[in-house]
């Protein structure tokens, strides 16, 4: 029942406006906290000082995936269930997911260079967070280019879910792509052995990213709610002045 | 605090968060402004209040 | 100023829609131009606003200013819009008005003519096929060019959009404007003369 | 004439971010091309440096081609090329602006995502601002020749297969020169002028011939 509530926009109005303020007051702290523990923390034995620049890289990596599966769960509410919320929440993760992307990327970019000396190095994380980039500028794409939002939401759905199916394709593909090719010298990103002094700032960080998308995701599903509004109006409006 | 010679590339990378989230942010209240005043500027018109509740535009 | 057709024939798509068609048409006047589906009416717009070459004949604007050619005298309104569904009424209409030319009346005055002032920050998508009409209409207005020729220019209008345009093509004529128009409805206007176009020639 | 001609232009680049995001999506189709050249090639970094030019060029000139059949069809489709006609401006003349229009939208964000591109390449920085001038210069003849194939492709629902057919061996010369030029910046013993003279000679003369020819086309087809 608490779903079919939501579904009324007037209730969803009320509930972002008590909502957005608070998530984004403890994005805030956790996001101060993240980074005054970041800058505190110990140097990294292998990585040194550079091992600071995880703090973003790793958790905006974490959103940008989590951000896309939050997409392709409100799509199958779009096209299964026909929620008039499921395809405004979709279309507000959209921006929100791919700003995400690529901070991770150029992120990684960055702590490349140091790293690998190159800007870019054609491992298999990075190439597979490329591709989930490329995905997400495609359906940012597919929403711009259809005027009618319930057609656009039905389509943009059946991309996302075909491109929610075809990650984990793309993903061990690319790992088998790497792999063949590539000698064991490139080196591994984090990974399991990430020292506990690491592990706690990176925590707080990706804890307010999460609440930063989160108060993010319900600011720009307001948006989108009162921009269709504003559609509807502008066109009986229109019918109107017709009917004059 | 020192961050030995790496400092650039550790700095560039706070600064693109800050950057990047920093105009999702600004987006984000741009664009909530720009859809309050559309919807302000309709009503002014007479436009909206008598329609009801027709958010969902399907 | 006088629009005068000699002996003119059209071909299209390797038929002949008529041949030998000659007629002239006096400022204040307005010529109508009848005819069952496919006798070529529109055709015969377009090859007289020179978007079309005909296959015969001549076609001239006398005693106006000898540089400009009969298109570039004449408004030319057909059954497509010519709008874009992206800009605004009004970005459309000033579009139009930095292309043909200023010197009629003002953006908001020509929409206030067709009724669509209330409509000027509107994307023109959002538009209803009359609407539409009528924006295209609008453009006859801000630019001062002494030919209209018009196809089928009450398609979609409603009664008062009828009346508005019989109105709006009065004080063209009266103001010394000569008018050519496709049309299957009657329309309210004095000096008529009439061809009717038949299929396969003039009948 | 010269207000008429800035109107089609900035109606062209209001339409472009309007209706299509600007540039925007041949940006992406561009870093799709660049993304996929190493799953072909191998994650070899020397091997993909040494292709990155080549890469570039035919990212961007695959990407230019993108489009190209909308410049006249779309006005053709809803009857504005009508109102284009009956203007006493010089159909080449209008033609001409339409594509600056174009290249604004969709070649100059080409020109200026190829830098960064080039990292993802790993383009050494000479390569990088020699493919970046490159583009910057060959790109509108790219432009200015597919002008004359989306006049061919006016009339046709589907012209964006056909256009990029009948455009793509034109646009052989401007490729050529542009890898030579960019290839001559980094090894030294080729010059870098003389093909970045030829390829600016080729915009120059792709700037007259393909307004001029676009405009020849379009009075044959148009019905």
């Amino acid at each position: 029942m608490a779903l079919l509530d939501l579904a009324n926009p007037h209730r969803f109005l009320a509930l972002a406006r008590a909502f957005i303020p608070t998530l984004a007051l403890i994005a805030a702290v956790l996001l101060a906290l993240g980074l005054v523990l970041g800058f505190r923390a110990p140097p990294d034995y292998q990585q040194g000082e550079t091992v600071r620049i995880m703090f973003i890289h790793v958790p905006a990596a974490w959103i940008a995936l989590g951000a896309y599966s939050l997409m392709a769960i409100s799509t199958l509410g779009t096209l299964v269930w026909r929620h008039p919320l499921a395809d405004v929440a979709a279309k507000a993760a959209a921006p929100i997911g791919a700003a995400f992307c690529l901070l991770c990327l150029v992120t990684g970019a960055l702590w490349g260079r140091p790293m690998w000396g190159a800007y870019w190095v054609w491992d298999a994380r990075l190439t597979s967070v490329l591709v989930l980039f490329l995905i997400y500028l495609g359906i940012l794409a597919l929403w711009r280019a259809i005027e009618d939002p319930g057609q656009a939401g039905r389509a943009v759905a059946i991309l996302t879910l075909v491109g929610f199916l075809n990650v984990p394709i793309i993903k061990f593909s690319v790992d088998w792509w790497n792999t063949l090719h590539q000698p064991a010298s490139v080196f591994r990103a984090g990974g399991p052995t990430i020292h506990p002094a690491l592990l706690t700032p990176l925590v707080i960080t990706a804890a307010g990213f999460g609440a930063l998308f989160l108060a993010l995701h319900l600011a720009a599903m307001r948006n989108e709610i009162l921009r269709r509004r504003v559609r509807s109006l502008r066109l009986i409006a229109a019918a109107d002045v017709e009917a004059r | 605090m020192d961050f030995g010679a790496h400092a650039g590339f550790i700095l560039a990378a706070y600064g693109a968060a800050a950057i990047i989230l920093g105009l999702l942010v600004l987006w984000v209240l741009l664009d909530h402004r720009a859809q309050r005043r559309a919807l302000a500027a309709l009503e002014a018109r007479g436009i909206g209040r008598r329609s009801g509740p027709r958010a969902d535009g399907t | 100023m006088r629009l005068v057709a000699e002996d003119l024939a059209c071909v299209r798509g390797g038929r002949s829609l008529f041949a030998g068609l000659g007629f002239a048409v006096h400022a204040g006047e307005a010529l109508i131009v009848t005819g069952p589906n496919g006798a070529g009416k529109s055709s015969l717009l377009r090859l007289l606003a020179g978007l079309l070459p005909p296959a015969a004949g001549r076609i001239a604007l006398e005693d106006g200013d000898p540089e400009r050619s009969v298109g570039t005298a004449a408004h030319f309104v057909g059954h497509l819009d010519a709008l874009k569904g992206a800009l605004t009424v009004a970005e459309n209409l000033g579009f139009a008005r930095a292309l043909l030319g200023a010197g009629g009346m003002e953006i908001e005055a020509a929409l206030a003519a067709l009724g669509l002032e209330r409509l000027a920050e509107f994307s023109a998508r959002m538009l209803s096929a009359g609407q539409r009409r009528r924006l295209a209409l609008a453009r006859l207005l801000i630019s001062p060019r002494p030919l209209w020729l018009l196809d089928e220019p009450a398609t979609a209008l409603d009664a008062d959009g009828q009346e508005t345009l019989a109105r709006l093509m009065a004080q063209h004529l009266s103001g010394g404007g000569l008018a050519v128009i496709a049309t299957h409805a009657a329309l309210k206007i004095e000096r008529v003369v009439e061809i009717r176009l038949g299929v396969g020639g003039i009948a | 004439m010269i207000a008429a001609l800035r109107a089609v232009l900035a109606r062209d680049v209001t339409l472009a971010f309007r209706v299509g995001g600007g540039g925007g999506i041949g940006v992406v189709f561009f870093l799709a091309v660049v993304t996929i050249v190493p799953f072909a090639v191998g994650p070899d970094l020397p091997l993909i440096a040494r292709i990155g030019p080549a890469v570039l060029w035919i990212g961007a000139l695959l990407a230019s081609l993108l489009g190209l059949d909308r410049i006249f069809a779309a006005d053709h489709e809803d009857g504005s090329l009508d109102l284009l006609l009956i203007t006493p401006i010089p159909l080449e003349a209008i033609a001409a602006a339409k594509g600056v229009a174009h290249w604004i939208t969709t070649g100059l964000p080409l020109v200026v995502a190829a830098p960064l591109l080039g990292l993802l390449l790993g383009l050494e920085p000479q390569a990088l601002a020699a493919a970046t001038a490159t583009l910057l210069v060959g790109t509108p003849a790219l432009t200015f020749l597919g002008l004359i194939g989306a006049a061919l492709g006016v009339a046709m629902p589907r012209g964006g297969l056909l256009v990029a057919v009948l455009i793509l061996p034109l646009t052989i010369p401007i490729l050529i020169f542009g890898v030579a030029a960019t290839t001559a910046a980094v090894t030294d013993p080729l010059p870098f002028g003389t093909p970045f003279k030829l390829i600016a000679a080729l915009s120059l003369a792709s700037f007259v011939l393909g307004p001029i020819a676009a405009a020849a086309a379009l009075r044959q087809l148009r019905d």
